[in-house]
């Protein structure tokens, strides 16, 4: 693929897309000339023509689900229907100013109080507020809830919150913004919560504990109920960090497992796009004792039935806004589009086939000599393999088998997380890839792997087929060139 | 099963390659009393042929009045290659940028959006988004308590002139830190903040918020507002509106050392209103305090064969790599927003934005002329607007807005709420997407109403 | 001037080169006398802006009525994937693969597009599309006078059951040929051609052409047509709807030896109705016809090193090449929309393709079914049909339609302008789009009307 | 770029989309055995997942104009607006049955007179049909009416239609299917018609000549007054192919060359897109004479100024209907919204561009040592090269010159047409292209003609980094193989 310059070197003074702005234009009367602008600002001056040949070029240098099977673990990269974008960008939806009247936004409002209907079912909460952005929003609207309900109680002797070592890093850094300590918890040899090592740490300075289930080990916590009570009997809450939901979908309710608040990736679980990083949607569900203090706006109705949003009025003990409106409203939107074409079967069956994918690309990679980090365990939607073996000998890590799989055309694994499994990969091949993909990947391991045994310089020098070879991550962060710069 | 592609053979072979009977084998680690009973409050599924009809009935309840109501959300003209390309399924279904390699096309991407935004606001450099104009303002608030290691007091000067959401928002974000959040009253005159109302020897202050415009569109004295806050040890905070960005002074060149931290919400460029989200967050700083600053950073560098390449940088400051420490806990951003914002701003180019700056500016002065010569309205403050203007109405602007709506207008944001000091008062707007015509319908409806 | 890229500078390096002062001079071959004015009665160019709005504007001034109008062009439920993938940049501007290895994308999907068509008919090959359904069975009919050697009197046996418009089509088109078309009556109680009401032993006929289903939606007698233009040295011409395809016998499969050439309208395999177009014309043979077949034709082959790929092939029929000996003069086609029915057929897959064909068969029928119980709504015709009916009126269709369409309702196509003795009849048609409230919102706004 | 396979082979029996069809059925009542089929069609059984990969995975394989300089000669390949296709395909425009009453018509008739109006003003003509669906059914139109004319006057000697040597194939094709018998006429060697052979041939049995003005040469035909005369004289009519508009839009109108019927290629001129080959949209436009024969529907206005189609009511002696219903409707939808945005000076600077940016590329090619076909004469808004010289040494074709382009980026020329021109290549870089792209054009062909003056196998295996390299078309056409087959 040839090489594509920077849009502004494309750029060409006072070359003009005049199609976008030639008609328009005025007086900047009663501005004075000390708060105005001096110099432009260097935007590209380029043609229409050179913008989306530019970007049209550049989007084929991208690896996407709508390209390339994406087995990023803990990503949950499964296909994002096209319909959910067609509907969400009607005209009706897109055109309406965050601002308007309720009786002006019947249609939105009803869609957005369906979801939170839904959203409820599935997680077997009390109540939901959709306005988290991410689920690190929503992780911190759950963990500032925590707080508050304390707080209210005037327990101000809470000040640690418990994670467990093979915790995302969106759970520490978020306790720590809700102004906690954050207390690591160890996993034992079967991807379990030590048990024994929380009862140690456990008490009245615990506010809460942040958990996944499954776990980021790609494991269910069998003993989430003897932790549950752990946690509540010495006064704290559970957190359910709602990342690898697409594993229970239906299967089992955060809210039965004992959890007291949830935040729910529905770029992950529901499938919205990623879009190379965002945006994302992450609403929390919450039992009945958090309820008062759900972050705001919430959809309610009124005494007509009408639709309309909550606020600090309805909730005056509101951990507050997180958003200037209600978060990524169409997202959200395509989340409700989804949920209504799967329906109740369908989330199950989410569930049933991410699952087997997993199982079954396991138990491929098994019998085809992988190690797996957690062999006596059975996967849930994904699963960890570790290189330390190859690592070893013949020298060749899991950035190395991951680099690799992208010459065969397949997007690597996460790589190096959970940290407490060296050299692993963390494989989630979703519900939506077919069984002949599945069985390329492991074809394309095995590939790698005889490579490797012959000359780990092949794997080394990976990859030799995309748009760059392997780039130099210490020298960006070294010397830093985080922009263009006009030449002087 | 929707987006299920396995047959019952599929299912079959792969069941036998694990070693069970059924699906239900492989969840046999759940134990049984937790397992949930069917989704019963969920409907049944429906076709995308049913989703589609139900969708469109839906999206035909929203009213869509012509609308002049801005207040941190402005309908802005988007070009249709916008959207055209940002929703290429290359773009629309990657990941965050891990794998650099086979994200070349995104990282490209966010470093000439990096690029953009820096020039926009004369900032030197810019991260790839946070999720709003209100949390970036939150994260700045973040950022500069680290970021000004000589202030020990944890204080923030924050207008009342600042978005009153974005005030809410901050205040729910930094709760938990020990910082105080205080609030600077407005020139009742000018509705902006008068340089001489403030503190000539305060005590330790770590940071003044300056928005610019300021909520009720009027443009604050951002030189000297920069300077005293200098003189006095605190690091300055820019709160911009983008599209202003074309033809106000921006914050890199305010007062004699430019803004420390600038951020603001990027929807006004190429983002649809769409009920408030999703929009994106934009923030620049200086280099030095570069380390400081939360979110995602692209930064360039060389691949085996120095070929020039571009990967996320300066990792050790976010959560994945530093955990507890990190500069902040957001990970997933607003990616795909910022896609567009940057096609956006590649096809208005520097003359196009302007372009549509001034029309902006000149659209909403027209307008309040107009309106102003209906008996009884008003303009309140006489300082500089750009494109926003607060009127005063002889009845409750409640009232008012109900009439106007009945008249197909959405005719503004009520200010008294949030300000109580200003009952009866409207805050208007009319962007570029506005005609003559319809400057006059808003005209005519009011007086309608009024009279 | 939108569009055009060039600076001043590059104008004025460009004229330089090429030896110039103005691009004026550039034109100097021209004879003056023949320079035009300016072009006065064109408006002034507007921004995307402006456009945009009037064009929403025009759009609303089109009524969305309920719709039970099929005679040719059917609303269906098109997934949304279809049209976000085909108007994808690398389809949209593309030019004809005549740079075949530059244009793989394309040319691999309409060898597959000519598979699924072949597939859908029964019939051994298909071109890459014509124009539209009507000017197809004219290309049939040309075809057919090419192919069938052995008779001469290119006289080519045309029912009145074939859509009216069609008929004017071929008629148009096939003028210049000495084509001599024959009209066949249709059987008044079965609205269909009745094998019976055939010539047993006419002159020689070049062709007959048999619609399925027919332009009354009744469902022709295919095997004994088939047998009876064979047995008379006849080519059989079929002309078919692709939806239907999925559940009624295949033309390939007609009678004792199929039929020969095949064509319809591709409009039903995911194009929107758009007012009439663009839809695209299919068309497939026999393979040992194939030579005369018009159109483009993709052909699979091996590149230099062994490697499948694919070409334009058999160019030696058309125009480029044959010129005023050309198969016809057919140069661009329908490109784009057969990638959006490739995408379509795909997406349904065969099994989606038959619900759809059953959903329209079951609602067309209760549709009738409960208009039938009207008082002075009849049934027309006995033959089976698939997703059209003709039904009898009690009152003029033209007053009919008139209060249905006040009611929100497209009633259906009026046939007494091309059927003077069908007067007080119109054909219905409910695709898999309706719903049951739909249904009862026609009966009950035709029994007000009737009432 | 990997392999990628047949959508037949992502086919697995029994896989389905349930999507798009779950809830869809319904029995088949009244619809005898006899009459329906036995075997389903073999079309593909894929998820969505797979279907939306692959055709995404496809279109990468194209080049195209979002992606490449596509300077293919009488071809026009313009940067195609994409607000033309965003607003043509609003739900009021794509949801609108062709059979609804006028009354329910109004904004797409609106534009569609509009639009005629517009073609009427470019091309000098009394009167627009827009129905015919390509340049070729335009050229179908016009020679019909010129036969219709002929006829109606009883005037049945007229049995020739002369076209140029240097013609587009379709012209000789349509004079055939019109029942004329073609003569061709030679060029001169400077490239316009050579009148003395006109005047040989032309007499009572002319009904026409097409031509087109600029011609396929790329040069303008200087006396084109001259020819006009001549064959009205005769008695014949004038055809204009309009495939060639832009060079002249606003410059010279063909109603005032003296042309009696002309058809317009919007996909060309008005930047409609060619979508792999079509939808195309050929609108003819007519002199006075030929009004009457028309084909139809064309937009009219009733006593109250609403519009309403005339039909064969209103045009009795029209040729005909051409379309089931108005042609390609979108496609002239498209082009209106591009009209609407240039505006009078617009279309203008359309061909003061185009012309530009030919003779720019001609100039610089030239001085590269490139020959071109008729050097004495300007540019139009194309030019041909021709590399008769480097066929004979170092013995590299126009095609491989062509095939040499692609790997640097470049679609290639028109080759090996006109005809009459040996090893040629028809270059158009159209007005939207900038400088820069032509001066990197003219580095690559430097580059090739090195590269062939070193080793022409260097040419001769070209394209070598497409996802094939050279195809051979002539098994292709021996060994036909013309779709996927399942096998037995
Ligand atoms: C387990 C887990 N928790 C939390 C998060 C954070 O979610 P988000 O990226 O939406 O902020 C992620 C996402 O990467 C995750 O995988
Ligand atoms: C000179 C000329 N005439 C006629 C045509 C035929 O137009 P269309 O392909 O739209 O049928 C073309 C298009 O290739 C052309 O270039």
């Amino acid at each position: 693929m040839s090489n594509e310059p920077l849009i502004f070197e494309h750029s060409r003074p006072g070359r003009v897309n005049r199609a976008q702005s030639a008609h328009l234009g005025g007086e900047l009367n009663g501005i004075p000339e000390s708060l105005r602008r001096k110099h432009p600002p260097r935007l590209p001056e380029v043609s229409e023509l050179d913008a989306v040949r530019h970007y049209t070029r550049l989007s084929q240098k991208n690896f996407s689900i709508d390209t390339h099977f994406y087995p990023l673990g803990s990503c949950t990269m499964k296909y994002n229907p096209r319909a959910c974008n067609t509907l969400a960008s009607l005209p009706g939806f897109l055109g309406q100013h965050p601002l308007s009247a309720a009786r002006d936004s019947q249609g939105i409002l009803a869609c957005l109080w369906d979801l939170q209907e839904m959203l409820k079912e599935v997680t077997g909460m009390c109540a939901v507020s959709l306005t988290p952005m991410a689920g690190a929003q929503g992780e911190f609207a759950g963990v500032a809830m925590i707080r508050a309900y304390h707080d209210a109680r005037g327990d101000a002797a809470r000040t640690e919150i418990l994670v467990p070592d093979a915790a995302h890093g969106t759970n520490p850094a978020t306790a720590t913004m809700c102004g906690y300590t954050v207390r690591e918890i160890p996993t034992d040899d079967q991807g379990d919560v030590d048990v024994a090592a929380l009862k140690a740490v456990v008490g009245p300075h615990t506010a809460g504990i942040m958990l996944t289930n499954p776990s980021t080990l790609g494991v269910f916590e069998r003993r989430i109920h003897e932790i549950a009570g752990i946690v509540h009997e010495a006064g704290g809450l559970l957190y359910y960090d709602g990342a690898n939901l697409n594993a229970i979908l239906g299967k089992v309710k955060p809210g039965d497992m004992g959890f007291d608040v949830i935040h729910i990736n529905l770029h992950k679980t529901f499938s919205t796009p990623h879009g190379g990083g965002g945006p994302g949607s992450g609403p929390v569900g919450v039992s009945e004792r958090l309820h008062p203090f759900m972050p705001i706006p919430v959809v309610g109705r009124d005494d007509n039935n009408a639709f309309r949003w909550l606020d600090e009025h309805d909730l005056p003990q509101s951990i507050g806004r997180l958003s200037a409106h209600m978060g990524n409203t169409g997202i959200l939107l395509r989340a409700y589009i989804y949920a209504l074409m799967l329906g109740r079967e369908g989330m199950v069956r989410i569930a049933d086939y991410a699952t087997l994918n997993a199982n079954y690309l396991m138990a491929c990679l098994r019998d085809a000599g992988f190690d797996m980090a957690l062999p006596e365990r059975r996967a849930t939607h994904e699963f960890i393999l570790t290189l330390k073996r190859q690592a070893k000998e013949p020298g060749v890590t899991a950035m190395d088998f991951a680099k690799r799989l992208l010459d065969y055309g397949f997007h690597a694994p996460t790589t190096y997380f959970p940290l407490i499994i060296p050299e692993c990969l963390l494989i989630e091949p979703t519900e939506t890839e077919s069984k002949e993909t599945l069985d390329a990947f492991v074809e394309a391991m095995v590939t790698i792997q005889a490579e490797a045994e012959k000359d780990v310089e092949t794997l080394k020098g990976a990859p030799y087929s995309l748009p760059v070879r392997r780039l130099d991550d210490v020298k960006a962060a070294r010397e830093l060139d985080l922009r263009w710069q006009a030449e002087a | 099963m929707p987006f299920i592609p396995h047959t019952e053979n599929d299912t079959r072979a792969m069941l036998a390659a694990c070693g069970v009977n059924s699906i239900e084998d492989l969840f046999d680690e759940i134990p049984p009393e937790l397992r949930a009973d069917a989704l019963n409050g969920i409907p049944a599924g429906r076709d995308e042929l049913a989703v589609s009809r139900l969708l469109h009935a839906r999206a035909a309840q929203n009213a869509q009045p012509l609308c002049f109501a801005g207040a941190g959300a402005y309908e802005h003209h988007i070009p249709a290659a916008v959207w055209e390309i940002t929703t290429r399924g290359e773009y629309y279904s990657a990941y965050t940028p891990y794998q650099a390699e086979a994200s070349q096309g995104t990282l490209q991407l966010l470093y000439e959006f990096q690029t953009m935004v820096a020039e926009l606001t004369a900032m030197e450099v810019a991260n790839a988004s946070l999720y709003d104009g209100a949390t970036a303002l939150a994260e700045a608030v973040l950022m500069a308590v680290r970021a000004n290691r000589k202030s020990k007091a944890r204080r923030i000067f924050m207008p009342r002139t600042v978005h009153p959401r974005y005030r809410d928002v901050v205040a729910a974000i930094v709760r938990h830190q020990g910082i105080t959040l205080e609030l600077l009253d407005y020139d009742s005159a000018g509705g902006h903040i008068a340089p001489a109302s403030l503190p000539t020897e305060p005590a330790d202050i770590t940071a003044l918020i300056i928005p610019q415009p300021n909520f009720f569109g009027a443009l604050e004295d951002t030189d000297a507002l920069t300077d005293w806050a200098h003189a006095h040890g605190a690091l300055v905070i820019g709160v911009v509106n983008p599209t202003a960005m074309a033809v106000i002074a921006p914050p890199g060149e305010w007062g004699t050392a430019g803004a420390d931290i600038v951020c603001g919400e990027g929807q006004p460029l190429g983002i649809p209103l769409a009920s408030g989200g999703p929009y994106f967050g934009f923030m620049c700083c200086k280099q030095k305090i570069v380390r400081q600053m939360p979110g995602r950073i692209i930064g360039a560098t060389v691949d085996l064969e120095g070929k020039r390449g571009y990967v996320l940088t300066l990792q050790a400051r976010e959560q994945h790599i530093r955990r507890s420490k990190a500069t902040s806990n957001i990970c997933t951003n607003q990616g795909l927003m910022t896609i567009a914002a940057t096609i956006y701003m590649t096809l208005m180019g520097p003359a196009g934005l302007e372009r549509v700056a001034r029309q902006c500016h000149a659209n909403t002065r027209a307008l309040v002329q107009r309106l102003s010569e209906i008996d009884g309205v008003e303009i309140l403050f006489d300082r500089p607007a750009f494109h926003e203007t607060v009127l005063c109405l002889p009845r409750p602007t409640a009232e008012v807005l109900a009439g106007l709506s009945e008249r197909g207008i959405f005719g503004g944001f009520d200010l008294s709420a949030d300000y109580p000091e200003l009952d009866n008062t409207l805050l208007v707007c009319a962007t570029e997407t506005k005609s003559a015509e319809d400057l006059d319908a808003y005209t005519d409806a009011l007086r309608e109403v009024l009279g």
